[in-house]
């Protein structure tokens, strides 16, 4: 099997594949790893590739190999370009929330000039306030949010056209 | 001794409070909100009662409520831990009221030490060096500048109101203190309603180092030397370590009498904590006391070996300290990471939610003291703090050495930490020589924070691998294709 | 130092070892056999290599093979751990003659102190106290007598091929002594096809304390306090603690350097354990050189602050030891329970099986040193410990107390662990007065064995709901009935 | 639900309810109990019995509440009946493995008289050994294991008649 593996912005094309007697040869540029694998509870995976002992966790898009994390995208090139074609395009002006949060403030109201950089929304968690930006400079198109509202990461906060 | 405690707190020191209670055959009694009704802390107690409410205003700050739990409870004192209820002196006036022990100090020594200008001038009084500064009504742009000259440029300008950075103006030379003046007392009037500045000797390259001091009811204050807890983001300590590798024997001595010193002014009793900043020339000035039992206190019982929660506790029954000055021993030296929920990637952001995997670090040296378990949640209305490790070892090298291999052992995935930051952090050139300062994350964010720069193709071969087992063409029969393809990996030969 | 370094072990040992070699630096080697290949070494090592085999005698202690994984994978050194290969004097010279350094002793001191009559002649020589003896070839009953009279009864006839009990009479008066001789040495003939016995002082109701050395190759050889491992229970150490509530200091000072008197008369090189009997008169008699790290030594490191694997590992690579004798300072009190797979209940027998659910204890003062995880197998091809847990305290009560406390925090289940075993000891007011002897557990078998005895009724409250949460009759829709009942209850709205 | 629980050989009976609000009414001898239940994560389960908060663990008969084990069956009254009246009554003279091990040694063979006490197998785990003896006088009827084969906990050893 192909896949594409993304690290540090990075995107490497890495040949799998099962051998007879149940391990596996890793393509990887010019070189080539053999490697045993097991499944360790809770989701685990022991692989000796070589003789190397890796003991490796994936949760979502981080890797942990012997207990240090890796940041690292995978996927089948042939999913992937299926994705791509459906893929939706969020605007440039949309604003999400990175963490959850609570709306501390809303900063300005709905049909505002607002320049680039300027303030719009502050949200809250854990202690911390953090006020988010307008991506661009240009008219509040729609706030979504009230203050006091508490939102989920990913929520769509405001919009600037 | 108390039969029952009541630890007004949440997360790792309410669990931390909790064992030394159980430790001296204490009952613990606790409160939680409600997002918290299955924290750890919850869990961990023998009763714990709801005190309804979300965020920290509904339920942990909740003082009176918390007082008639325990007194319904049967409690006999309250730990406020830190935080919290911990340095708000009504509250410890008010379980005084109510017959309730508060364990920490006074009322009145929270109140004063709690004020900065009243503190400043108590240590003044008191002989305990201060930042050089100046005060009074209607300061002149010629007053602030005599005493600029006198005590040397670089000065700061404070906001007596201040805190967070605003109304704070740092001055290099004599033609920009006017302009500087103006402006910080315009934006300490819009940020705090009071536009009264005063103006300090700045301190350059400064180093956080504090004195942790006990003090019982019979006159007897210990000093048990310093911390050192100068790695700091955001003027959040990260990384604290005791001793500190730029205070040598004899200022050690002298910083230790001058806490000391610093406590008998205030009437302190309890545990508390003497804070300094230290210029590059070893002279150190108060800073502030923290009238409570601090993050960083596990560094402390690591080189003392003792248990300062419980000294806390005896001292707040009427007993003696355990032990006089003259017995307390430094041995070693002792290393702490606080593990944050963060991301030190994206400006130190907090990170909420599910602890999806938790693998903790164990064996010699090393202490972990957590309020998180694996499918926990974090939430976000309260502070990101998930765990304290703690290293020990016979010198400061193997101490730091130590902490690096529990780092690696240490996962905590579904939210984003700080522990690879912390990594990057220890194995810096300029912390391994010790040689760091109050401005050493500043400094060096750049190589601190981008991603993990460690050799990487085994990683590309095992995430390709562990990919391929959980997305293989299923070729068996029908039935397997129900199920999903790790259940199909689980039951294939090749296991 | 060493780059790389075989750890030829498994279970908390290899574990632990491992840890240390990581801290210096080092990378990591280990083996594992066929039921061993997800075993905690096997994943905790940088390199694992397999040694095929189920069996001990399969793999684990084919050192040949050991040797040669050694030299394939550049592995300067390999470290024993403890059981296995770490007294096998062969295996020492192999590594020798192979140019792998052998983390140890030289062959010569394994080879002398592993036989009981060289040991004793040597031990004897150097003027080191052994149990009162008296060996003969074909010893008389006359002569046995004339040697009893002169020590006093009771005495011991013992076999000199003997173990396990064989061959091993207690004789309480001059009558009873022909019989017993003649006893004895049929036995020791069936048992062993050697009848040759000897006569040896009984010492009774003894203390097992032994005394923790270093000895480096530079003529340096230092005592590390000693362990008192009175708690037994079939032969086996199951509770450790250091220092000995027996020992007073001046005692202390004359068994740390009797003991090394002992290592030096054995040429001794490396870490070693000098144990002795002691009677309730405080004399004390050399009972064996133990040519490795003990099980136990994490008791010692607590109160000296040292890392003893890291000296282990400083010694074989040509350092000298890291402090002098007058550096040594014992500080606070440390106890170990051993955590076992197996039943107390039913005569100690041996648990394997699956770790269903893994809860461990953390916090102040607690060390895990653990070979095990939550879904791992525990072979019964192997030693049933499962963990070590140390506890640490300024003084014997707290560490005691906080002993219990982990121990609370402690679940292992899906098999049978000693763990409230443990508790009972603990809390036996025996114990806590360190009062006991080796024979404490025999003693009071009864007493620390019968289930558990603390209050049962929210127990049976707390099972009941479990029950009815699990299997209350399904109301709703015929497709809830498809689901397990736990998923039901996951589901259900009371959550 | 009425439930029979058994703990240090003493059974009792247990009434469970659910009450409106969620919370569970439990009645044991003359005393009753109010609970409010929640799931933890990994099967666990957080009861606050009256204001005491226990965190429970069950695996099969191994209850830990707070850490603490307890032994504890519990069975509903009706299956239990159901059960009895169909069980399997294993015969006096049958000696099953107490624990997974191995057959070290047979000490006697098929057809042989033995006493009550007589060393019958030898099976060895984990550095120990363990002889298992003959519950009563008679003559072994069967051998099932030879020497140097594995068995499991429960495995049937030998029957003697």
């Amino acid at each position: 099997m192909r896949i594409s593996v993304e690290t540090n912005g990075k995107t490497m094309e890495v040949e799998v594949r099962e051998t007879a007697d149940g391990r596996f040869r890793v393509e990887l540029d010019d070189s080539e790893f053999t490697a045993d694998a097991r499944k360790l509870p809770e989701g685990g995976l022991s692989l000796m590739i070589g003789n190397d002992s890796l003991m490796v966790y994936r949760k979502g898009d981080e890797l942990y190999i012997n207990g240090i994390l890796y940041r690292i995208k995978t996927e089948d090139p042939l999913k992937k370009e299926l994705l791509q074609s459906s893929s939706f395009q969020a605007s440039e002006g949309a604003v999400t929330a990175a963490m959850p949060g609570n709306v501390k403030k809303v900063l300005v109201k709905e049909g505002t000039e607002v320049k680039k950089g300027a303030g719009v929304v502050v949200l809250e968690a854990m202690k911390m306030e953090n006020e988010l930006e307008a991506p661009l400079s240009g008219t509040v198109e729609k706030i979504h949010v009230s203050e006091g509202q508490s939102v989920e990461a990913g929520a769509l906060l405001f919009e600037i056209k | 001794m108390f039969k029952k405690v009541l630890v007004a707190n949440r997360g790792e020191i309410a669990v931390r409070v909790m064992r030394t209670l159980k430790e001296m055959g204490i009952r613990t009694v606790t409160v939680f909100s409600d997002p918290d009704r299955i924290a750890l802390h919850t869990l961990f107690a023998d009763e714990a009662y709801p005190l309804g409410g979300t965020t920290s205003a509904d339920s942990y700050l909740k003082g009176d409520k918390i007082i008639e739990i325990a007194r319904n409870s049967g409690a006999e004192a309250i730990h406020p831990g830190y935080g919290f209820l911990s340095e708000n002196a009504d509250f410890a006036e008010l379980c005084r009221e109510n017959g309730v022990v508060f364990i920490g100090p006074p009322a009145s020594a929270i109140r004063q030490m709690g004020d900065k200008v009243t503190s400043r001038e108590i240590m003044t009084a008191a002989g305990v060096p201060v930042v050089p500064g100046f005060d009074k009504p209607d300061m002149t742009e010629k007053d602030a500048l005599g005493f600029a000259e006198k005590a040397g440029f670089p000065v700061m300008i404070k906001a007596s109101a201040g805190g967070g950075g605003k109304g704070m103006r740092k001055v290099d030379k004599a033609e920009d203190l006017g302009k500087a003046l103006r402006a910080a007392r315009s934006e300490a009037l819009s940020s705090f309603g009071d536009g009264h500045v005063y103006v300090e000797k700045f301190v350059e390259h400064p180093r956080h180092i504090e004195i942790q001091i006990l003090a019982d009811n019979y006159g007897n204050v210990l000093y048990l030397g310093e911390r050192d807890c100068s790695i700091q983001r955001r003027h959040q300590k990260v990384i604290e370590e005791a001793p500190s590798p730029f205070v040598p024997p004899e200022m050690r001595k002298k910083m230790g009498e001058t806490a000391v010193q610093a406590a008998r002014a205030a009437g302190y009793r309890n545990a508390g904590t003497v804070e300094f900043l230290v210029d590059k020339n070893h002279n150190f000035y108060f800073l502030e006391m923290n009238t409570r039992l601090q993050v960083e206190h596990p560094v402390t019982e690591w080189i003392t070996g003792l248990d300062l929660v419980a000294e806390q506790v005896r001292i707040a029954a009427g007993e003696l300290i355990s032990l006089k000055q003259q017995d307390v021993k430094l041995q070693g030296h002792a290393v702490e990471c606080r593990i944050y929920a963060e991301d030190p990637d994206n400006n130190f952001m907090p990170s909420p939610g599910t602890i999806q995997l938790l693998r903790t670090p164990a064996g010699p040296g090393i202490r972990d003291d957590s309020g998180i378990y694996e499918g926990g949640e974090i939430s976000l209305y309260y502070d990101p703090l998930l765990s304290k490790l703690t290293a020990y070892g016979p010198d400061r090298d193997s101490a730091i050495r130590r902490m690096c291999r529990a780092l690696d052992e240490y996962i905590v995935a579904g939210i984003k930490t700080n522990i690879e930051f912390h990594h990057k952090v220890l194995n810096h050139p300029e912390f391994a020589a010790g040689d760091h300062d109050t401005t050493f994350v500043s400094r060096h964010l750049d190589e601190l924070t981008v991603g993990n720069s460690r050799e990487k193709s085994l990683a590309v071969v095992a995430a390709a691998i562990h990919y391929y087992l959980n997305n293989k063409p299923v070729i068996n029969s029908g039935q397997a294709q129900k199920c999903s393809q790790w259940k199909h990996f689980q039951r294939s030969g090749w296991l």
